[in-house]
């Protein structure tokens, strides 16, 4: 059993339980939505969707694709594999996440905005978002070198990121909008304290899920890489 | 006319300056079912795939 | 330039992973104008890796390499300027002539005179009269002839050829041998890749074995190549 | 800094010779042009939808595929013998390499451009008139900015196998921007609006190329140097 092996079985563990414990967190922060948080008089129940959405997009936008970017710009001045292997982990769970922020917008919408699809700054941002990471897990399926495949992809990480404040200015000129001051700021301006705590717990819990989550797949590639390495060595 | 003088019930609180005609919030609870149900069935799914792969490498 | 004793190749401590793979596990390397050094090992052994390596094309993950006293590094292009490669490939276009080629790489090493110069190397290799054709229309040979016309274009000093006599007859090969002896001075230091150390065995001034990424054996050449190969092949396999 | 420009300009010249002599890549972009605004031609009902509304949209749509085909080439023509090796042990800096390689890509996109504007007009008669000026001005800035991205990404995608399928895939989201500037130019250009409306989207096509070209001239060395 080599280090990396060693390593990378007990991130797995570590993935696994923290995996396990937010999602237990997740169903408490559902419940606590439906039984233990008021009813938005003007929106209904339909506005609980609320707090599943908004930390998921808020994690995602300013927590997985950033560090996605970020490793990958630091591989590129490090060539350190382990960030190659986290930007590739933090790009899979980015990509689940802005699923899950595009699966419910809609539903949310449908009730509130009368309307599916909205070019709404946040919701545009995601769909955008979303097809980069289409394309960032093609290209890193399409490179076989992993030197290649690790500089490519910081390549398009970066390219990405900077790409971010010119999708605020296209959605800003596309619905001829004074420029919002924050796309993620929670639509209700000011929440009562009863909604605001199950916000926030929404988002301790979305980001211990995407903790969880990029602990395992780390481990993953951590144990699959030590293995090829044990064949070739 | 006369007032409705109806009041929202209790548990709801009006974020918005309230409309001239209090009324009850819309029944569209149906939504806020669906999108639980669709994100759950997501960080379910997977999470479920990420303890497979994992066990998959300890064998 | 640098003092007369001062190598012109100095390679210290070259390290390069391919993913799991050690492809060079800390390689030191001194060449001097006038040294042939024929680069021999089991495929795989890290010879094109360290080829790539001492040609600027493959940054080390460890280590550096000083070719006349500056340092191959990315941000330092006139460090390339004295490296000649002749690779199994010809690195010509097809879409241009041979004569388009050469001056190509004679504006990229900022040569005086580009088209003269191109015309001179030609001739050297007697493709002269195919100037004006393009490189898919020669024999494999010819476009042997022209790659090194091509990597002679800016004279090297420090000249790399990777795997050179593959694919060539034995005329061809012969050519080749002639060529490289007279491509052998004082000032210029060679290292040939290739699988049979017969090949260039009389050119070379010395020899490196490269086995799993380090130096089997690295020094002068001996006389006897049938002997060589004895100790060779307990090289390889230790 | 001249040297730098030499170089560049000879390995530009280097591309555009080749391409015009086997004109490819060329004539496929131009025919792809030319298809795509015929399909859109008569996939709309000129009754309903007014031409001039529509025309900005349909002019960036074809532009940006056809020049898609066009910059693939760019790289994949590299790979012919490891000509690329011989690029990179030059004494060249790798930011004129990729400049050489960008200015081929943006003349090539710009002759597609030059072939396929005329049959826009062609196909919907339309009357430019005062605003030509204006929509070459926005052609030029929207097609420096996305080519600046997509000769990073050709040279990327160069070493799949299906370069053609993933440059596509690769660039898409990043002409989104530029596309909605040029369009968002080009219609109060086509409506003869005032300039104020057409500003906006002009100084965003503007900040966009400065962002991008810069990013891709730092970025360039990290695709190609192993």
């Amino acid at each position: 059993m080599t280090p990396d092996a060693a390593r990378a079985r007990s991130l797995m563990t570590r993935g696994v339980v923290l995996t396990v414990l937010a999602l237990i967190g997740q169903a408490a922060v559902m419940l606590l939505a439906i039984q233990f948080t008021p009813v938005e008089a003007r929106q209904g129940m339909a506005q609980k969707i609320f707090y599943v959405h908004v930390p998921a997009a808020v994690i995602a936008l300013w927590v997985a694709v950033p560090l996605t970017a970020f490793a990958g710009l630091l591989y590129l001045w490090l060539h350190d594999p382990r960030l190659d292997r986290f930007a590739a982990a933090s790009a899979e769970v980015s990509t689940v996440l802005c699923g899950i922020v595009l699966a419910t917008g809609p539903i949310w919408g449908k009730p509130i905005w009368g309307t599916w699809w909205t070019w709404d700054g946040r919701l545009t941002l995601t769909l955008f978002l979303f097809f980069l990471l289409l394309g960032y897990h093609t290209l890193r399926a399409a490179i076989r070198d992993p030197g290649d495949r690790a500089r490519f992809s910081a390549v398009l990480g970066v390219m990405g990121l900077v790409l971010v404040p010119f999708i605020h200015l296209s959605v800003y000129l596309w619905r001829g909008l004074h420029p919002q001051p924050v796309v993620l700021k929670p639509s209700a301006p000011s929440l009562p304290p009863e909604m605001l705590r199950t916000l926030l717990s929404g988002f301790a819990v979305a980001f211990l899920l995407y903790l969880g989550f990029v602990t395992l797949r780390y481990g993953i590639q951590l144990a699959r890489d030590a293995r090829e390495a044990a064949h070739a060595g | 006319m006369q007032a409705d003088t109806t009041r929202a019930p209790a548990d709801t609180v009006a974020l918005t300056a309230p409309a001239e005609v209090p009324f009850m919030p819309p029944h569209n609870g149906g939504y806020m079912v669906a999108a639980y149900v669709v994100a759950a069935a997501v960080y379910l799914v997977y999470a479920a795939s990420l303890i497979l792969r994992a066990r998959a490498e300890r064998r | 330039m640098p003092p007369a004793d001062a190598p012109l190749v100095a390679a210290r401590g070259l390290a390069r992973r391919y993913g799991p793979v050690h492809a060079l596990r800390g390689v030191d390397l001194d060449l001097h104008p006038g040294d042939v050094l024929l680069l021999l090992g089991p495929n795989g052994a890290g010879k094109s890796t360290l080829l790539r390596s001492l040609a600027g094309l493959l940054r080390p993950q460890a280590g550096s390499v000083m070719v006349a006293g500056r340092r191959l590094s990315g941000d330092d292009p006139d460090a390339r300027r004295p490296i000649g490669l002749l690779s199994h490939q010809s690195l010509l276009y097809d879409e241009l002539t041979l004569l388009e080629n050469l001056v190509l790489a004679g504006r990229l090493y900022d040569l005086p005179d580009p088209r003269a110069r191109a015309e001179t190397v030609l001739a050297r290799q007697a493709l002269l009269e195919r100037k004006d054709d393009r490189p898919r229309q020669l024999s494999r040979g010819m476009q042997q002839r022209a790659a090194i016309a091509r990597a002679l274009m800016h004279d090297p000093t420090l000249l790399l050829l990777d795997e050179p006599f593959t694919g060539l007859d034995a005329v061809a090969g012969d050519r080749l041998r002639a060529l490289l002896g007279e491509l052998r001075t004082a000032e210029r230091a060679m290292v040939i890749v290739t699988h049979h150390a017969s090949e260039a065995w009389d050119l070379a001034t010395r020899v490196g074995v490269l086995v799993g990424g380090r130096w089997g054996y690295l020094g002068p050449r001996p006389a006897d190549l049938a002997a060589f190969h004895l100790t060779y092949q307990e090289v390889a396999r230790g | 800094m001249g040297r730098a420009l030499r170089h560049a300009l000879a390995i530009a010249g280097k591309d555009l010779r080749m391409e015009l002599r086997t004109r490819t890549s060329l004539l496929s972009a131009a025919v792809f042009a030319a298809l795509v605004l015929m399909v859109f031609n008569f996939a709309r009902d000129p009754t309903a939808v007014a031409t001039v509304d529509l025309a900005p949209s349909i002019l960036w749509v074809t532009v940006t595929f056809a020049s898609v085909v066009a910059m693939n080439r760019a790289f994949t023509v590299e790979r012919e013998n490891g000509a690329f090796d011989g690029l990179l042990l030059a004494p060249v800096s790798r930011e004129s390499l990729y400049l050489g390689k960008y200015l081929a890509n943006l003349a090539f996109v710009l002759i597609v451009e030059a072939i396929t504007l005329p049959l826009f007009v062609l196909f919907f008669n339309l009357d430019l008139g005062g605003a030509l000026p204006g929509l070459l001005l926005t052609l030029l800035l929207a097609t420096i900015g996305f080519v600046a991205v997509g000769t990073v990404f050709s040279a990327m995608v160069a070493k799949t196998r299906f370069a053609e399928l993933m440059l596509p895939i690769l660039l898409l989201p990043f002409m989104v921007p530029p596309l909605i500037f040029a369009v968002k130019t080009t219609v109060p250009l086509f409506a003869g609006r005032p300039l104020s409306d057409v500003l906006p989207g002009l100084r965003f096509l503007a900040l966009y190329d400065v962002a991008f070209v810069t990013l891709s001239v730092l970025l360039f060395s990290a695709v190609v140097d192993e």
